[in-house]
Order: structure tokens, then C-alpha cells, then sequence
């Protein structure tokens, strides 16, 4: 068994690559589900993940949907939280702060309303030391395209992954966005415009109604689903992904265990993001690592990396 | 402020009426830490159906490590709730949120209505403590029938401070509702009403503070994912249309500063 | 309030139309979920139901896929039958005639591997007697494009549209596949194509991996996600549908309940039909018939009818 | 056949071993109408999670309108199921399937192994009751220790056929299988042989059979949805391979019509 060694303690080889970038564990959290990490500072050790991946950052700041924003749905959730952040100024000046602090990579999620916002946010983060990456949502409406999501056409999801690359000094990761025909068709698209890696799932477009007062749910009308009931979705895109792409892919959908973590391991995930599930139990994504430790060490696999692809399909 | 997520054991299950439960929990760190007007998040059930936990203001902590709810069976969380049994575990975290500011050398007054009466049993007790003086106190429950607060009300007497009630069928106390009984009280001038109950009722109790010219501290709530700022799903309008989250930005805020709109 | 003689009680008005097929209540039963409806016979009484829509059938026997077939999935399941059917020829000799004694409109789906084989089978049930409505399902891989499947590409879907109203002597169904970019764009091709209504959803391409074995727990390794978990991207899309097309919607996707399906009516669908909650409970259909029957009463409605479409979105 | 849905409430509930339950249910439709080998379909719990309902042979039934199942504690399902209290009421349908065919006038040689005994209660009386002889007949149970099936040889032995037991740890009866067993009773040339366990068993059951030509006929299990031929969910290749119903064709079948791939 080969052990790396990791500050006074020795672990079995729980590294991955995502590109350049190296993960000491696959274990990431999702952006949107974790703040800006620090909310979780006294329910975990954050030191034990793999990654954080922050709240989408936009240009300005954002004060998102009116309320109500969310809704349970069968071992489910929508949101429709529409994007509130602090904007890339403030983020820089009052959250990387304590993310530099922090001993593990950062990857920092943005979002725009078109081409050129994105490649401007880029810029702004650009040479900011601390951040490891940048995780591209391609599922926000192309506000001069009549609204249309980026990530639902793949000439879109190309550009803009072209324009944050042209701009970034750090590997670009794109989140690509469930709600299209063909993800693998979306997935190439984005390796075309130089993607490092590309994750998903983002949320299902879905919506709930209230019956005694006929009225949707969330005052959006429609939301993101996501939890558990989204898994088998982001599964099968994720294997359909994984062997339409020669970068890395990143798994997303209703993790909420080690089990279901290495699941996306073998459909070809390289590493996972951990969302929903973190609002269960704050300490779900530090679990799975342990999880992921202990079933190295069981199943006596020389590295995690072993899984990775390793579905068996006759 | 430190949170922590324990396995807490149910050490008592209290039928106090038809629907409405008081479970006590053996959480030291949580009980240890939580002030006033605080909440925690419950997993209800150990499935994945009902997805997310549920927010309880704290009721009651005690010096040995012990914690209560008080709750009402409104859907299925609290259902499954309310069927979990002595000795048996449930995973809490907490304490979450900004609780209510205990104002020392001002009289405080406690408003509460059927379940909002909740997290003023551990506001009573802060204040009977913290304060010198109480004999300026009064302590205003509200409920539906005797059925639903007398068990309560015998609680709250423990401290030494003077406790009226209303019940809406007159079953105990006056008959009708607490602002009733709060406008027909004398208040001193520099008053604090700290209340919590249905939207209607802190509205009503908002607007008599306005007109008496009281501070008063509402704790409101929201629908919930996760309790601790990450998924700034628990929004509310401020009176100037800016948005507030509940779990970190409250669950108390001023009356004043929210807007209302029933 | 306005009363409808059926039999020899009294009912408030549950009649809906689906163009010109009158239905005496708004709730059928969903293809492949109900078998050939006497499975059901013992369980409830089949005479409540507003339709049967019977297991999809094609111009020849299919013996489906091999085992595993199902698997359940977080507040839903996954199936990978394959389509297995005894085809138009024993359909028409052993099924219908039990059908045809059913007092219901008997509405029959029909799938194919390239446009002549929809017409054929169209065809093939012209004329006979008892089939109410055909439903035209377009979620299968046409064979002479590569194996994408009808439905998820316009001009598809409105080819076989128009193949099968040619030849079809009743009203024509089009049930559409959720796997799709933009839902209402399918819809308004088949209105196109002449459907006389569209169903929607089917379901939501999904997998299961069993980490132990490192194996699909499907043996087709894909299948079809149903049931509650998949309720919140079938209502938006109802939703979009019914602001898309003119002619009427039928709901379908994870309801159980008499709330579930009159919150697809809300959402602008005209009927519904219920799938795998038969599975859980067969006698579901009838209870929500019953549960529709209260609520018209207790709310005081004219019709059912009413909640069509009345959602209140500000 | 005519099956029914019915709310049975739990009028016993056997803990037999650590992860092995026996629950009696009040069904009174269904426990009249059921032969043996049918099976029940059962939800574990009340919510949507898990979904599916489980199925079960029918253990035993009564002529007071009881029947019983009994299972193991595998996995979500039946671990919820094993928690349900007396009193409780659960949501079953059938009976459903085509159980055991019944040869009157040829010798019977039930095996079972583990919780493949559960059918074979029910099947046994049937037997004592509906043969005019069963001197030559034999009953074989296996299971891991005496734990797991003490209880169970006890129910049994009621009947007044002979009973053989193995345990594979020799707690009870002979140290081994099943299979030894069967290998050294003289069986009639004529013997039918029932059977339900671990597919290994069975398969090793079904050889034995072959060697020895006996008629052999096995339960066996399939994951299902429906339970009822709705779904189609729930194939098996036959020896040529086509496709059988588990739930339909089955859960008993002939062992030489069916495809043994281990
Ligand atoms: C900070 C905070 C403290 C709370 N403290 C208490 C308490 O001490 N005692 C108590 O009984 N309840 C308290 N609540 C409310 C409690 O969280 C809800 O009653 C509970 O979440 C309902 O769960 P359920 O699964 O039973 O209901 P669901 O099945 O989720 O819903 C049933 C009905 O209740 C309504 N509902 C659901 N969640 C809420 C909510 N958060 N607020 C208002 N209505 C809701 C729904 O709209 C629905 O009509 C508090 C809420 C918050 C935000
Ligand atoms: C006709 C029939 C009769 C049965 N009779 C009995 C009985 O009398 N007593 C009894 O204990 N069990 C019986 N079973 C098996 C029983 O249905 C399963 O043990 C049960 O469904 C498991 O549910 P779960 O939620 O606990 O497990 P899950 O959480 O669903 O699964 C846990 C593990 O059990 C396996 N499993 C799940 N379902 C089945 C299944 N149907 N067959 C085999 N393995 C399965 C899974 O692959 C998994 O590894 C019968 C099955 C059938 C088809
Ligand atoms: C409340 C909430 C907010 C989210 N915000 C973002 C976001 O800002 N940017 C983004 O790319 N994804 C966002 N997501 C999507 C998640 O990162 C993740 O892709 C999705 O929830 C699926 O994973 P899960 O099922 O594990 O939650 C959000 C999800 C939730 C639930
Ligand atoms: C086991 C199974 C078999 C199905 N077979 C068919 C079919 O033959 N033709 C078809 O159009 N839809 C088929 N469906 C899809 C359903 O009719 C329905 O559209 C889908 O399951 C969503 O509804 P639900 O969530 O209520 O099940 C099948 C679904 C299941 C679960
Ligand atoms: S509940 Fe998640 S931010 Fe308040
Ligand atoms: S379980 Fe559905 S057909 Fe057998």
C-alpha cells in the first residue's frame, strides 16, 4: 500500500488530479451549499476537504429572488435563491481573507449575464493569491440572447469558456447544466473552448405548487432541484460525460455518502462536490473523507485514483 | 458563537395536550451555549423523505447538560417527531442565531402565543437572573384553550415574575388574546416586549409598542434548509425592502426594522 | 352547482375534455404502469377511472431487456424494461376484448423504431373497435438516426406526429420525453404535427451503480427515473407546456395523491394520468377519483374544470 | 384468483433471533384466500422513502383470519418493518403468484435453508392436511445456528412429519448442510421435492434432484416492483432463455425450466 504523508498523520493515497491541479482528496463542497466556508468553521474540520468551492460571485453584488426561496420536495429541494452574492469586489476584500487562511484549495464559482461579465470577473480574480481555480456556472441566462441559458447551447457554453480562459491565470472548471438533450454534446463543447475539467450536475429546473392558495411555492415560479432525488439523473451524466471528454470530470448530484461518492468515482468522476447534503449534516463532506479512507484501506486499493472509470459494463 | 451537532438523547417525552410535545434532550455543548431565543435544526426522521432538518427555538436548557423543545404537530416533520421515543437519539445542532438582546435595567415584558411561547421559558429564566429588579416584569401567555398552555404557565411562574394569561375560549385567564391583556397592563414608559407567536398576533403586539412608544423584539421564522447562513434560502423584506436572513440575521430582529405585510 | 348523472349516483361535475374526447374524470392510468388494466380487476374497481392507457405496444413481440430491470432510487425507481410487449397482433386478439368490456375509454401507446413502424401499427388499430385515443410515445431511439430518440429532436417528433395522425381514426396523444433542452419546443412541434394533445412527462434517463460489484445495478446500465422524486421537473414542464401549446395537456410524473394531480391542473393540465404509484398502491387512482370528488364538493367548484390552468402567478 | 389490498394490524410481533422477525397480521381476506408459495406485498413504511413495497411469502396462515410473514432484516425496508409495534396497522395486497402445485399422492421433501423456510410452514400443513398419508414424507431445515431456526422446528414438528434439521456451526442438528441431509434420506423414487432457500441451496437442491430424478420445484426470489404483472419488472431467463414473471409464472417453478447461472 503506498501511504502519503499529510502533517503528522499518514493516510492511505486518497489524491486526484483535476488537471494541474492536485486534490489531496476528492471530496469538495458545492457552490451555494457552503457559504463562504467559514459558516462551518466550529461543525467541521475544514482542513479535511479536498477543495471549497465558494457561493457564485458575480460582478456587482447581487440581492437575489424574494422569498419564499426554497421548498422541500420528495428527498428533494428547490431553490431559487437567484444568485445573491457580495459581488467580486467585496468578496475579495471581505471573504478570501479568511479562505487564504485556510490550508486547502479554493475554487471560486462565477456567473454572469453575458460573455464579457464573465471575462471580466475573471480578470478581477486573476493573480488574487489563494484561489486554486475557477468553477464557471454556465446555467445562468444570457441576458442579450433573450434569457436563454449559456449552458444549454453548446456555441454559448464554448464562448464563454473561451473568453474565462483567455483571462484566467488558474485552471477553469465548467459547471455544466443538466436541463439540455445531449450533456455530452455540452461537455465537448466546453473541452473545445479549453476547459481544464468540467463538473455536474447543476440543479433540475423544477416547481411546486401550492394548492390551497394556487400559487407556486417560491415566488420565482421555478427553481433548482436538488438532493438525493437528483442522483440517478447526475449519474447517468456523469458516465455519459466521462466518456465523452478526455479532461477530468467532477461529479455532482445528491452525494450524501461514501457509498454514493465512489459510485460517481466509478462512472468516471475524478472527484465529487458535495451540496444539499451539507445542510443535513454540516460535517457530511469531512464523513465522506474518513468513509473514503477507511474503504482504501478495507478494500486494500494501492489509491483511490483505482476507481476512477473503473464501472464494470459488459 | 461555537455550534455543535450531538447526538442527543431523548431523556423525556412530555404529552403536554392533543399536539403539541415537549421533548428533553441530553446535548451538553449545545445546552451549555445556547441563549435566549436561539435555535437548533432537528433531523426528524433518520430517512432521506423529509430531506431537511427542522428549526426549534430552544425552550429550556438546564446546568446538566439538558435541552427542550416544545412543539406542535403541524406536517410530517413534526409528526415523526412526535412519535421518536425515550432513549432513543436524535441529531441536533445548534445553538443558531442572533436571540433576543436582554435589556438589564429596563422592565421587560414576554409575549407569547400558542407555540411562541416556546423560547420565552429560557428568556424568563436569563431575565429572572440577569436582572436585579423583576417586580416590573410581567410575562403575557396566550393560547387556544387551557388544554394547550396551563401546563405551561405553572412553568413559567418559577421565576418570581408575574404571569397573565388569555385564552381564546376563556378555558384559563382572560378571555381573548394577549393584546388584550397587554393594553389593558400598565407598562413603564421604557419597557422591552420581547414576543414571539403567529405573524398576526407580533403584528398586533408591534403596533401597540408603536403607539406606547415600546422597543420590541420579535423572533419571526422562515422556511429553512440550513439554519446557518450557507444557503440564503430564509429571506425576509426589511421596512426598507433590503432582505434580511432569519437564521443569522435573527430569528429576532426590532419589530420595526421588518416590514409586515399580512 | 352543476350535477352529472353517471349511473345511478349523483356526482359533481369531474368531466373533461382532451379535444374531442370527453372524459367522465380527469384521471387514466399511465402506460407500462398498469399493465393491460386486468391485473388491476380485484384491486379496484376499474370502472372509476377516467381512461386506461395500456402498456406501450409495437408492430412485433419484444422480449424486453435482461434482468435487472428495476431498481429504486431515493423517493423513486428506475426501470429498464425494454419495452417488452406482445405486440399490435396479440394485443388486438388477446387484450382487447377484456378492454373493450370495460365501460372506459381504453387509449392505447404505441412505440416504434422509425416512423414507418408507428404508421404501421397506427394502421394496424384503425378501425378497431374500443380504443379511445392513441398515445403516441416518441421517447425511443429511431434506428435510422443513429438510435437518438424521436423525441428529443423537433422535426422527429413532428414527423411522427404527422405519420401517425394520417392514419389514425381516433384522436392522437403525443407523449413527450423530459430528456430534452427546451420541452415547450417539442410541444408546439407536435401541436404542428396535428396532435390532437400532448401527456408529458416520460421519464427522466437515470442509472444505478452497485459499488460492490463495480457493475450497473441495471443490466441495460440506463433506465428511466419515475415517482415522486421526479413530481418537481414534471410540473414546470407542465407548466411551460400549457403556456406553449393550445391544445389540451396531460400531467404525468411521481403523483400519489389527489393534491399531486390537482396541482398538474393548476399548472394548465387538463388531466393526468398516474404511473408508479400503482405500484404502491393500485387502488391509487381510484382513491384520488374520490379525493377529486370531495374537493369539487367541499370547495364549493362548478367543475373540476375550474383548476385548469389557475394558477395564480403574480 | 381474487386478491385484496387490506390495512392489517399487527397482532404479534416474534423477535425470533437478533435480525429475524416473525409478525403475525390480522388480514383475514387475504389469509383466506392464500395457498401456499403466494406471497404478499407489503409497505415497510409511511412515507416515500423507500419507496417500493417489499414482498413476502406468506408464513402461515389461520382460519381466524391471521397470517404470518417472516423475514429478515436486510436493508432499509425491512429494518422499518422490524420496528413496526403491535397494534400497528400495515398496508398489504395479494396473496399473489403461483405457489407450490401440491402432488397428493406422491411422497413430499421439503428443504429449506435460512428464510427460504418461511413458505414452507404454510406449505407443510397444507400438505398434512390435504394428503391421506405422510410417513414418507420429510421435512429438511437448514440454517446457520440454532438460533436462527430453534423456534422454528418447534412449528414445525406440529404437523407430524418428520422433521431433519442442519445448522452449519452443528448448534442444532447435523453440523452442515441441508444438502448432506437430503444426499443420506432415502427418498422415494416418486418424491416431489419443495424448495426454498439461498439460491446455492436451491441450485445444489435442483442437482440433486436431477441426479436422483426427482420433480423439484423452487421459490425463488426477484427484485419487484408490483408484485402483480403491471410492471414487467421482474424477469428471470428460463433454461431457453425466454423470460418468466417471477411474480406471475412464480415465485415456484419447475427447477429444470429455469436458467441456474452462479
Ligand atoms: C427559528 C425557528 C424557530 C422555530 N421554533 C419552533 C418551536 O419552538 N416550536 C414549534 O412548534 N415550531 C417552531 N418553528 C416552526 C417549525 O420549524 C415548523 O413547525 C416545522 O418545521 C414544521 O415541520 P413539518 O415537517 O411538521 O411541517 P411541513 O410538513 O414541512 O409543513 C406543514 C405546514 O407547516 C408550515 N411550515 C413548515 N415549516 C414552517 C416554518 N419554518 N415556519 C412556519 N410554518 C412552517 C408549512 O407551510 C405547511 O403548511 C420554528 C421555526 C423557526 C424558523
Ligand atoms: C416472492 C418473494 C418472497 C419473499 N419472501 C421473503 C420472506 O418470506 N422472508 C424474507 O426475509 N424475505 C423474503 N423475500 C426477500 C425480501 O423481499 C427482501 O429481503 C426485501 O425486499 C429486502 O428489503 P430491504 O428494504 O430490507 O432491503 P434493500 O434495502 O432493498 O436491499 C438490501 C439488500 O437486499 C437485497 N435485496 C433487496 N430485495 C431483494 C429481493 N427481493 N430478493 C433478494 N434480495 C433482495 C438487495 O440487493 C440489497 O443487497 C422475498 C422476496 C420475494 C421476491
Ligand atoms: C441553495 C443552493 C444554492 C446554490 N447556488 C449555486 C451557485 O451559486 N452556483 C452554482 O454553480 N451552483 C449552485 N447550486 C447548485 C449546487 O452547487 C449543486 O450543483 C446542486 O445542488 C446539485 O448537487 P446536490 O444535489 O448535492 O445539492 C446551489 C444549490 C443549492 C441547493
Ligand atoms: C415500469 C414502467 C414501465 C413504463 N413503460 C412505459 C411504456 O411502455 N410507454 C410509455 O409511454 N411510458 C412508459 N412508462 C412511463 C410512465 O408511463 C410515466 O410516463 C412515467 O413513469 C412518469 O410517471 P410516474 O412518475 O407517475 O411513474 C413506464 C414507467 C414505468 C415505471
Ligand atoms: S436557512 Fe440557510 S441561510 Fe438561513
Ligand atoms: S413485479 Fe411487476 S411484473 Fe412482477
Amino acid at each position: 500500500m503506498e501511504f502519503v504523508r499529510n502533517g503528522d498523520e499518514i493516510f492511505p493515497d486518497l489524491r486526484v488530479n483535476i488537471g494541474s491541479l492536485e486534490l489531496k482528496n476528492p471530496v469538495m463542497t458545492a457552490s451555494g451549499t457552503f457559504g463562504y466556508a467559514r459558516e462551518f468553521e466550529n461543525l467541521m474540520n475544514l482542513h479535511r476537504l479536498g477543495a471549497v468551492i465558494v457561493k457564485g460571485i458575480s460582478l456587482a453584488p447581487r440581492s437575489g429572488n424574494p422569498p419564499p426561496r426554497i421548498v422541500e420536495t420528495a428527498c428533494g429541494m428547490l431553490n431559487a435563491i437567484g444568485l445573491q452574492n457580495v459581488g467580486v469586489e467585496r468578496f475579495i476584500k471581505e471573504k478570501m481573507v479568511y479562505l487564504q487562511g485556510l490550508q486547502i484549495p479554493v475554487i471560486v464559482n462565477i456567473l454572469g449575464d453575458s460573455i464579457d461579465e464573465y471575462q471580466e470577473i475573471t480578470e478581477r480574480l486573476s493573480g488574487v493569491k489563494g484561489i486554486a481555480a475557477i468553477e464557471v456556472n454556465i446555467s445562468c441566462p444570457n441576458v442579450k440572447k433573450g434569457g436563454v441559458a449559456f449552458g444549454t447551447q453548446a456555441h454559448m457554453a464554448k464562448a464563454v469558456t473561451e473568453a474565462v480562459k483567455m483571462k484566467s491565470s488558474v485552471p477553469v472548471m465548467v459547471k455544466l447544466s443538466p436541463n439540455v438533450t445531449d450533456i455530452a454534446e455540452m461537455a465537448r463543447a466546453v473541452e473545445d473552448g479549453g476547459a481544464d475539467s468540467v463538473s455536474l450536475i447543476n440543479t433540475l429546473i423544477g416547481m411546486a405548487i401550492d394548492l390551497e392558495s394556487r400559487r407556486p411555492k417560491l415566488a420565482n415560479v421555478i427553481g433548482g432541484l436538488s438532493g438525493p432525488a437528483i442522483k440517478p439523473v447526475a449519474l447517468r451524466m456523469v458516465y455519459q460525460v466521462a466518456k465523452a471528454v478526455s479532461i477530468p470530470v467532477i461529479g455532482i448530484g445528491g452525494i450524501d455518502s461514501t457509498e454514493d461518492a465512489l459510485e460517481f468515482m466509478l462512472a468516471g468522476a475524478s472527484a465529487v462536490q458535495i451540496g444539499t447534503a451539507n445542510f443535513i449534516n454540516p460535517r457530511v463532506s469531512e464523513d465522506i473523507v474518513e468513509g473514503m479512507h477507511r474503504y482504501v484501506i478495507d478494500h486494500n486499493l494501492s489509491s483511490i485514483r483505482e476507481l476512477i472509470g473503473a464501472l464494470e459494463v459488459k | 458563537m461555537t455550534q455543535y451537532q450531538e447526538k442527543a438523547k431523548i431523556t423525556r417525552f412530555e404529552q403536554l395536550s392533543e399536539n403539541i410535545v415537549r421533548l428533553t434532550l441530553y446535548s451538553p455543548d449545545i445546552a451549555a451555549a445556547t441563549k435566549p431565543g436561539q435555535f437548533v435544526m432537528i433531523k426528524a426522521g433518520k430517512g432521506k423523505d423529509p430531506l431537511l432538518r427542522r428549526p426549534f427555538s430552544v425552550h429550556q436548557t438546564t446546568s446538566d447538560g439538558h435541552l427542550q423543545i416544545l412543539f406542535k404537530v403541524v406536517g410530517r416533520g413534526t409528526d415523526m417527531l412526535a412519535r421518536r421515543k425515550e432513549g432513543e437519539e436524535i441529531s441536533v445542532f445548534g445553538p443558531l442565531g442572533k436571540g433576543y438582546k436582554i435589556e438589564k435595567s429596563k422592565p421587560a415584558c414576554l409575549v407569547g402565543g400558542g407555540l411562541g411561547i416556546a423560547p420565552l421559558l429560557l428568556l424568563a429564566k436569563s431575565i429572572s437572573r440577569m436582572k436585579m429588579d423583576t417586580s416590573k416584569d410581567v410575562i403575557i401567555l396566550g393560547g387556544r384553550s387551557a388544554d394547550e398552555i396551563k401546563a405551561l404557565v405553572k412553568d413559567f411562574k418559577q421565576f418570581g415574575i408575574k404571569v397573565l394569561v388569555a385564552t381564546d375560549d376563556g378555558s384559563l385567564g382572560h378571555h381573548g388574546f394577549v393584546t388584550d391583556v397587554m393594553k389593558n397592563t400598565r407598562l413603564a414608559d421604557d419597557s422591552v416586549v420581547y414576543t414571539c407567536g403567529p405573524e398576526m398576533m407580533m403584528m398586533a403586539v408591534k403596533n401597540i409598542c408603536a403607539i406606547k412608544g415600546l422597543q420590541c423584539q420579535v423572533s419571526i421564522e422562515s422556511v429553512m434548509a440550513c439554519g446557518m447562513g450557507a444557503c440564503l434560502g430564509c429571506t425576509k423584506h426589511t421596512k426598507d425592502n433590503r432582505y434580511v436572513h432569519v437564521c443569522l440575521d435573527g430569528p429576532v430582529f426590532n419589530a420595526e426594522d421588518l416590514k409586515w405585510n399580512l
